[in-house]
């Protein structure tokens, strides 16, 4: 497979966008309340391709909405109809702008649950429809720690087209699948074919951003050490200061787990499948009132060591991909990598 | 698919088996299942709910549901579901208790109040396969003697001569003429089984679980020998929600049959 | 605003002479310049303690939670959340003979761009209500001033705030943590968690997030002593203030100028009554 | 003259869809036991007519009314909500009707400030005497809200698609 990768400026790059924008189904970061969402976009003006990533919110509810019906029933006198739900607004063609490494990869984590056994189909199509054109930052912000897990940041192919910032305000753009490749070549009509020196021009760009890391841990270390820390009294101590508030899991690109729930109006009803949390008290609170996990530190551990055990041990990649969403949205700035750090120890 | 309440059955005043029966014939043929299966049983506009299978596939054409009236689906389903309802079903789905690994060998059920309902299924089958197994003893127990289910069926039981059942309950009354204590003592001082070429299956409430674990520990089984099923919080059943996880386990997959081998290499956590 | 020094000498003397079991303060990340809550057990961690202007979450709080359960707790309180605690103490949730409380006189914290919070700008009252020891020189009672994008908002035409509101409702996405961050949200089983389901099965829609929201801010309304723990955990940076401020208004301008937790034994607006209350809105 | 409120009501309602033409509004009506509901008895034993379209709940006191009835019924079937009371001073469980006064007015002016026309909650003291006055009542609620149109704000019918 021959991918092939095209250099433009900042300008044909915001060009390239708005011929995208204009041609395609897109989603792009707009902001709203101070932080920004991936929405529906007409023009380029309304939305920021460059967004920051604290405070971004993860591409993961364009895949796996806050809440999706999964079915509808209406009560009649003649017996029950059931229909599955209407056209699924997420399962259009579309193309989405404005993504980061860390979040296209956290789809490539989550293709592995939703695809072992009974296979997600709404999750499919979706994933299936989408072209992700994702930037890879210039700089780490305060709580990043992508480099540091088990995926290689710089040939990464979670996502379908690259965009690189290279040497004197050039901009590339790498295909990295064949999909985005076909996607280029319909698209990049203006745009020239890069030279010989955009390789390493984005080799240099990777070290000096990956240079720019204030976190850094040894991942292989972290999953082995964790292992025996079951009984790790640290655990206590770490989830100490947590308030169970829930919304690292929802803010948290990787974080899969739902509940399902009727909604009923009269004779009709709608069945949803909604963002559930494992810091939640109700999580696994059985009808007859036993609850395995009744206390903080225990609903930590679950938290922790799914994200660098058990997955690990099932699908053999690390639930966490190092964006550092759920510290910055923490309201007591508990740090996912602080606390691995330090049961691990 | 669709099945339509064929029968309610008052067990206890808080437990009620619900028989129910495809409305679509042909998918009777296909519905199969194994004991120790669950089921997603939907209540539409309540939402749904795990339930084991109580009956066993050797008797076709129906199953049943034992429902105990703890939460806000069961109570729906107690109040509002009525014989000639539908109720919508998915399933069966997990794993189910190891059959082959059951032939030929004594079998001792030890059930506590719902828990009886898994092993339901078993002792059917049981029941109905007889000649592949050896020595056959249940111990059931509950907190009254209004709280034991399947009294019937029980009675059934006693009277069939090639199994002993053995009763108890916890809190002494006057009209009560069998053991009474809690399961875990009766299984040490009354039951007082063979180790040898024995396997146990054991179905309760948590607390039940455990101390019968110690005490079937104190008289000497392997841990390979005892078959239990866990009872977790689940939602999907397909190995997505996450509900169920314990470890890397999950319990809607691998589960909820465990040996108490493989238990014990599981976080404490359930 | 720096009262580290005087914080961890108070921390170490009460640990030393064994009067409390936990001490809740504010330590540094070591990550960023933000500044996080820290539940102290023993007398060699005191010196992680620290207070600055930084020192923002509500620390009341943890007083909901099993680690401080039944314990001798040492905290820090500023103005608001001295409030807040007050209507802890008056609603019986937690015992004032288990206390320690230090009391700041509070000059304002700073929020996310650095300047100071909107919240301490209008601050009615800086100076800690309920406490043991008082850090600082109080500087008293404020007027009350009306929150100025309540004022702004007013100015708007119904259809203005109607489009307003509807766009803040669609970004909620119901992860409770407005509620579970809110000190006064003390009930172990809450009516807008979606799984207690007394109330509301729980699809993250936008029906229900007005429902829950709209719930949730009504409870506390005549309670909210604006420290604004909830918006601070807001994962989708809602102007949950506006709600609670719209109700403190209300309150104030029509019930005798009632502010939460100012008075103790004082358990909210809606436990009171007076004949003289406006009327006209009812036939 | 009612061409202009309406227009003036129109403009301020935002999603106002066209009603269809045998539209009936649905209004609930939460009352006291001791005044209005005996009220609204006299008013049917007196043979008073008042618009049907109010769907009446009995509640022991009008502080029996947490403000989460109001939402909550808004927010499923209801175009509007009436609740009604005894007088202040009349109440049965002496100062209940005060309490309820407080939490009414906090209520209504916040539901307001998100959006809500005034006139979809309304609130009225009615004795169990008062008979004529709870059809006009009934039918001033019901005039009103017909006038603002059905309720579409944060419906659960209209709930958004993803």
């Amino acid at each position: 497979m021959n991918l092939t990768t095209y250099s433009t400026d900042p300008a044909g790059l915001q060009a390239f966008y708005e011929a995208i924008i204009s041609a395609h189904d897109t989603y792009a970061p707009v902001e709203k309340f101070g932080k920004f969402d991936f929405t529906r976009v007409d023009s380029l003006s309304t939305c920021n391709t460059d967004s920051p990533i604290p405070k971004t919110m993860s591409v993961k509810p364009l895949f796996f909405p806050k809440s999706a019906k999964v079915m509808k029933y209406k009560a009649t006198s003649e017996g029950t109809e059931l229909t599955d739900t209407e056209e699924d607004p997420l399962a259009g063609k579309r193309v989405v702008l404005g993504v980061r490494h860390c979040d296209a990869r956290s789809l490539q984590v989550l293709d592995a649950v939703y695809k072992w056994d009974y296979v997600d189909t709404d999750y499919g199509k979706r994933r299936e429809n989408t072209i992700l054109i994702s930037t890879r930052c210039n700089e780490a912000s305060t709580h990043c720690f992508c480099t540091s897990l088990d995926y290689d940041v710089e040939q990464l192919d979670a996502f379908d087209v690259a965009v690189i910032n290279g040497l004197d305000e050039k901009v590339y753009l790498q295909a990295r699948t064949e999909k985005g490749e076909t996607f280029l070549k319909e698209n990049a009509t203006g745009l020239a074919v890069a030279n010989g020196s955009a390789q390493e021009e984005m080799k240099k760009q990777f070290e000096k951003f990956a240079s720019s890391f204030r976190l850094k841990m040894d991942y292989t270390e972290i999953n082995e050490k964790m292992q025996g820390q079951f009984d790790s009294p640290e655990f206590e101590d770490v989830s100490s200061n947590c308030v169970s508030c829930n919304t690292c899991a929802f803010v948290c690109p990787t974080c899969h787990c739902f509940k399902i729930s009727d909604e009923k109006l009269r004779d009709e009803g709608v069945r949803y499948k909604s963002y559930d949390s494992c810091n939640n008290v109700y999580f696994t609170l059985m009808a007859g009132g036993h609850n395995p996990r009744p206390v903080k530190y225990r609903r930590w551990r679950q938290r922790a060591m799914h994200k660098f055990v058990y997955y690990k041990e099932r699908f053999g990649v690390n639930l966490c991909i190092g964006c550092g969403k759920c510290t910055t949205s923490c309201p007591v700035n508990i740090s996912i990598f602080e606390v691995v750090n330090k049961v691990a120890k | 698919m669709i099945c339509t309440v064929e029968k309610i059955i008052q067990e206890t005043p808080d437990v009620r088996t619900y028989r129910l029966k495809f409305r679509d014939e042909s998918l009777a043929e296909k519905f199969d299942w194994f004991p120790g299966q669950f089921v997603e049983f939907s209540l539409l506009g309540s939402g749904e709910c795990t339930f084991c299978i109580a009956s066993s596939a050797t008797r076709k054409g129906t199953f049943d549901c034992s429902i105990k009236r703890a939460g806000i689906v069961t109570a729906d389903i107690h109040r509002d579901l009525d014989e000639g309802d539908v109720v919508g079903i998915r399933g069966p789905y997990g794993n189910w208790f190891p059959l082959e690994d059951l032939k030929g060998k004594n079998l001792l059920f030890v059930g506590g109040g719902i828990g009886l309902a898994p092993l339901r299924s078993l002792i059917q089958y049981a029941i109905d396969n007889r000649n592949d197994y050896a020595d056959f003893t249940i111990l059931y127990g509950a907190r009254t003697s209004a709280d034991l289910c399947y009294k019937e069926e029980i009675d059934e039981w006693k009277n069939n001569k090639s199994l002993k059942v053995i009763l108890t309950i916890d809190k002494p009354e006057d009209t009560w003429k069998e053991n009474v204590g809690v399961v875990p003592k009766i299984l040490e001082e009354v039951v007082n089984p063979i180790v040898e070429n024995t396997k146990v299956i054991t179905c309760g409430p948590p607390i039940m679980i455990k101390y019968t674990l110690m005490s079937l520990d104190k008289l000497g089984f392997d841990p390979k020998d005892v078959v239990t099923t866990l009872e977790m919080k689940m939602q999907c059943g397909l190995g997505k929600c996450g509900r169920c996880n314990i470890g890397s386990t999950y319990v809607c997959k691998d589960g909820p049959v465990f040996t108490y081998e493989d238990l014990s290499k599981l976080p404490d956590e359930f | 605003m720096n009262y580290t020094k005087q914080i961890q000498d108070i921390a170490g003397r009460l640990f030393s002479e064994e009067k409390i079991d936990v001490f809740i303060g504010y330590r540094n990340t070591g990550f960023d310049e933000n500044q996080v809550p820290v539940l102290i057990n023993q007398y060699k961690d005191v010196d992680q303690l620290l207070f600055t202007d930084k020192s923002v979450f509500n620390l009341a709080n943890y007083l909901k939670y099993e680690h401080t359960r039944n314990k001798r707790v040492g905290l820090v309180v500023k103005g608001c959340d001295s409030r807040a605690l007050n209507l802890m103490l008056t609603e019986n949730q937690v015992k004032r003979e288990k206390l320690f409380i230090v009391g700041i006189a509070c000059e304002g914290v700073v929020d996310e761009t650095g300047g100071k919070a909107q919240n301490c700008v209008e601050c009615v009252m800086p100076d800690a209500v309920v406490f043991d020891e008082m850090l600082g020189t109080p500087s008293g009672k404020r007027d009350y001033q009306e929150n100025s994008d309540i004022r702004a908002l007013d100015g708007k035409s119904l259809t203005g705030r109607q489009e307003y509101f509807e766009e803040v409702f669609e970004n909620c996405i119901r992860c409770n943590a407005c509620r579970h961050s809110c000190p006064l949200c003390y009930c172990s089983n809450c009516c807008i968690d979606q799984e207690t389901a007394t109330l509301y099965h729980g699809a993250n829609t936008t029906s229900s997030a007005f429902h829950a929201l709209m719930t949730w801010s009504l409870h506390l309304a005549g309670r909210c002593v604006d420290c604004r723990n909830c918006e601070k955990a807001c994962p989708s940076h809602l102007p949950l203030h506006l709600l609670h401020k719209q109700n403190e208004k209300v309150i104030y301008e029509n019930f005798q100028e009632h502010l939460a937790g100012m008075i103790q034994d004082d358990r909210g607006a809606f436990y009171k009554y007076s004949l003289s209350d406006p009327d006209d809105f009812i036939m | 003259m009612e061409a202009e409120v309406k227009e003036k009501i129109v403009s301020i309602e935002k999603p106002h869809v066209e009603a269809p033409p045998d539209w009936q509004p649905v209004i609930m009506g939460i009352l006291c036991n001791w005044c209005s509901y005996a009220g609204s008895d006299l008013t049917g034993t007196s043979r008073l007519q008042y618009p049907p379209n109010i769907r009446i709940i009995r509640v022991p006191c009008s502080s029996r009314v947490d403000p989460w009835f109001i939402i909550k019924s808004l927010q499923t079937s209801a175009d509007g909500v009436l609740i009604s009371g005894c007088h202040p001073g009349d109440c049965h469980y002496i100062s209940g009707n005060y309490y309820a006064r407080r939490r009414f007015l906090v209520t209504k002016r916040l539901l307001n400030f998100v959006g809500f026309h005034e006139d979809r909650i309304q609130f009225s003291w009615v004795s169990a005497a008062e008979g004529p006055k709870f059809a006009k009542v009934v039918t001033k609620v019901t005039e009103d809200i017909k006038k603002l149109g059905p309720l579409h704000l944060y419906k659960k019918e209209n709930i958004s698609q993803t």
